[in-house]
């Protein structure tokens, strides 16, 4: 078993029109950066992937990463909390001139929708958002007197997930805070697709320190010096880069 | 000619089955046996309910580490890539639909799907383990089970009798005489033991017999 | 005479009532500054939503991680003891009530303990991040807040007029002029500025203020 | 911040009369032996606790550990999945004359109960146990075609929880699959006593490899060669002692 991709053109291949795709991070920590540009990359050649719902905790920020793939309006629909950042313009116009569907999920709602989509819980309970707008024709319940809404697992498609380390099993570790979403969209995704930094021999990860066990993963590809979206956006970068 | 098949063969013939890279969850019992017989060149990565993907065989006896066992309490060991996990991430593989195939025995299975494999009935301590999510999480429930009881009765049965596991669950049999799928509520034959007519076999089961394409001789080596 | 208290100056109360050992999530922006002001002898944990237990001050400008970062964005440190974990493990710690205080901004409070924190209306691109979520996990759920609007309009009202953030969740509120509880549907209050009157706390406040022993002198060091 | 406690004796000393007691372990792996004997010594010395219910994946093997606190009539009910083991003998008996009560659960609807009591989670669906006894006067709800059954949160006042490292701050390791449950447990419980076998300092555990942050913790004990039940049971051990 090799789960290893050799490009990361070939990683991002199955993602097709009207998918439903979930991308890792928070904020910049754990964006798969170069898998994003993959995608719009093919996009520029073929036209392909478009109309997609994305899954991401926020919106992007600048002109890189989810913002760029928001900017060349592969985007059809967002499900996130934050869509807001440092220059959230990208997501702002096109929200705001009707263009990009979005669906609004708090934070820990959104992470527990996820985790139950992997982990065959189509629906649960959780007090948070009971009484507020983002509950409104959501079933609701009493358990032990307090009141709690129902919420639905959230699937995907595909998962375009940033790892550290991983070995040719999908085994895998994070690094730090980037992990945040990004293991909950390695179980909820049809197939799930990571970069990671370096590719190691089975073996090569402490057994008690894999986060994600290989089962959650179809597709790795190594991507030695990701681009991290904070030094991206100080630099003023686009992608495609402005032309020269 | 062979009479029947041992639990051992039956679990050669289901490891025939198992691709390679497959996700594989084995019952306690006989069908543990299955990962003694994985083809040649082909790699499955077993899964064990109390939080180990990918361990490996058995370890030389007076060697065992009991922090390192299988949902049936026997010691197993490491290989590469082995990966630990607490319960419910364990189960989330289960349910979420992660597992290729799980590999169970059976009191009684339907023509339904239905599959009864966890009580005799209310006599003595009813136990139950995770056989009721191995039932609704793999892409294919698959059971070993002799094709009939010791006192002869039918196994495979149109309604269970005992207290259910699950509801439609079970994919494909393997018996101890036949191989069988279940399609659309009925059973399909698609193995039998090579002289064992349609009609015996037909007599020794609980519920219609139907065939789709032809039937294939069941050969098992003496393993 | 202090006519009122800064952002900071309220941070610093509220980090006051911050026991040795607690677990504590500060939100974005001005609660933030609360982790300044622990005092001496006092060891609290910080959590954030994005996964970090445990985790210490600002790292020195240029030396920044961006993987290692808080639910503002912004860089933190490792300090002896933090642990990383995911998101659905760092929302079971909010939602399971393992915080022993969550201090949160407010664009209006109600003396039912309703928070509205996260909209202010139907313009502009909606945002909540895990602010629902924190309100119905914490022990104590606090709020920082200015007394009054910048037009001078009560902040603390019988009924939040905003999008709510969470029915009957605020326990107390630092505002920019007094220390208040909510007991039992009221606000009940605890300390105010010394030099502002009773009445015209109440002036500016937009529903009944309720005592229920001394009120002490609300009395912040210039920080 | 100082979570350890000096001997077995304080570390069990809150578990009173008719609490709900979690003790972690699957079998022997995993089991909090000497936390289980301690608890046993406090009943023999006062009387208490007794009337406990139990949560366990297991009934007890032998006549040690989980057995042995059976055997001395401290347990009213047991909340577990698979209530055998090779010596099954000490549960057997009292069940059979109805001196303890049991709660048959399928084993991966109680971790998911137990998770969700940690986790705040009322109430979730699942498809395991759908149609069978055990899904018996529970509700049932049908999401996209197909039928789950509502399951609810398990919490206890206490978890006997066994890990491997711990630190003053309560963050643990474990030790290959004597994981299992622990984790969990330690979410779900008001009060999470662990022992482990070295208690080291602040830092002395990887961060990226801790699995219980020491949020779930309120104590750590050091039991530095623990008890492994599989040996005790092929000792022909028993608790207490068997008069010399």
């Amino acid at each position: 078993m090799d789960k290893t991709v050799a490009d990361l053109a070939s990683a991002v291949a199955g993602v097709r029109d009207g998918m439903t795709v979930m991308i890792g991070g928070f904020g910049g920590s754990g964006a798969p950066i170069e898998l994003i540009h993959a995608l719009i990359d093919r996009f520029r050649a073929t036209g392909s992937p478009k109309d997609l719902t994305v899954v991401n905790n926020n919106a992007g920020n600048g002109h890189v990463g989810l913002a760029a793939l928001i900017e060349q309006g592969m985007v059809r629909k967002l499900i996130c909390s934050f869509p807001r950042s440092a220059d959230p313009v990208v997501f702002t116009d096109r929200y705001q001139s009707g263009q990009i569907e979005l669906e609004l999920v708090p934070q820990g709602t959104l992470a527990e929708r996820i985790r139950a989509g992997g982990a065959g819980i189509p629906a649960f309970y959780t007090p948070t958002s009971f009484g507020t707008d983002l509950a409104k024709d959501k079933p609701v319940a009493v358990f032990e007197g307090r009141s709690y809404v129902q919420e639905r697992w959230l699937k995907a498609d595909f998962a375009l997930v940033k790892a550290h380390l991983g070995d040719r099993l999908g085994n895998l570790t994070y690094r730090m805070a980037a992990r945040n979403f990004n293991p909950l969209m390695c179980m909820a995704a049809a197939t799930t697709i990571v970069q990671v930094s370096r590719i190691v021999a089975p073996g090569g990860l402490d057994p008690e320190a894999i986060i994600t066990p290989g089962i959650f993963v179809q597709g790795v590809v190594e991507v030695p010096h990701p681009l991290q979206e904070e030094d991206l956006n100080r630099a003023r970068a686009t992608y495609p880069e402005a032309a020269a | 000619m062979t009479l029947k098949l041992t639990p051992t063969q039956m679990a050669w013939r289901a490891a025939q089955d198992i691709q390679d890279g497959a996700y594989v969850n084995l019952g306690i019992g006989f069908p543990e046996m299955v990962a003694r017989f994985q083809p040649p060149g082909r790699e499955a990565i077993f899964h064990t309910e109390n939080g180990i993907l990918g361990f490996g065989e058995a370890p030389v006896p007076g060697t065992e580490d009991w922090d390192l066992i299988n949902a049936g309490k026997k010691a197993v060991t490491l290989k590469p890539g082995t990966a630990f996990f607490h319960h419910a991430d364990s189960f989330a593989m289960v349910r979420g639909g992660h597992l290729d195939v799980a590999i169970l025995g059976a009191y009684e299975v339907a023509e339904t799907g239905d599959l009864a494999n966890w009580s005799t009935g209310p006599k003595g301590v009813p136990a139950v383990g995770g056989a009721m999510d191995l039932v609704h999480g793999a892409k294919q429930v698959a059971v070993i089970t002799d094709h009939v009881t010791k006192d002869g009765k039918p196994k495979l049965l149109t309604r269970c009798i005992l207290p259910l596991t699950g509801v439609g669950c079970v994919t494909r049999v393997y018996s101890s005489l036949a191989v069988i799928d279940i399609q659309g509520g009925r059973f399909v034959l698609r193995e039998k033991l090579p002289g064992l007519s349609l009609d015996d076999l037909q007599n020794l089961t609980g519920a219609r017999l139907h065939l789709d394409g032809a039937v294939t001789d069941l050969t098992v080596p003496e393993v």
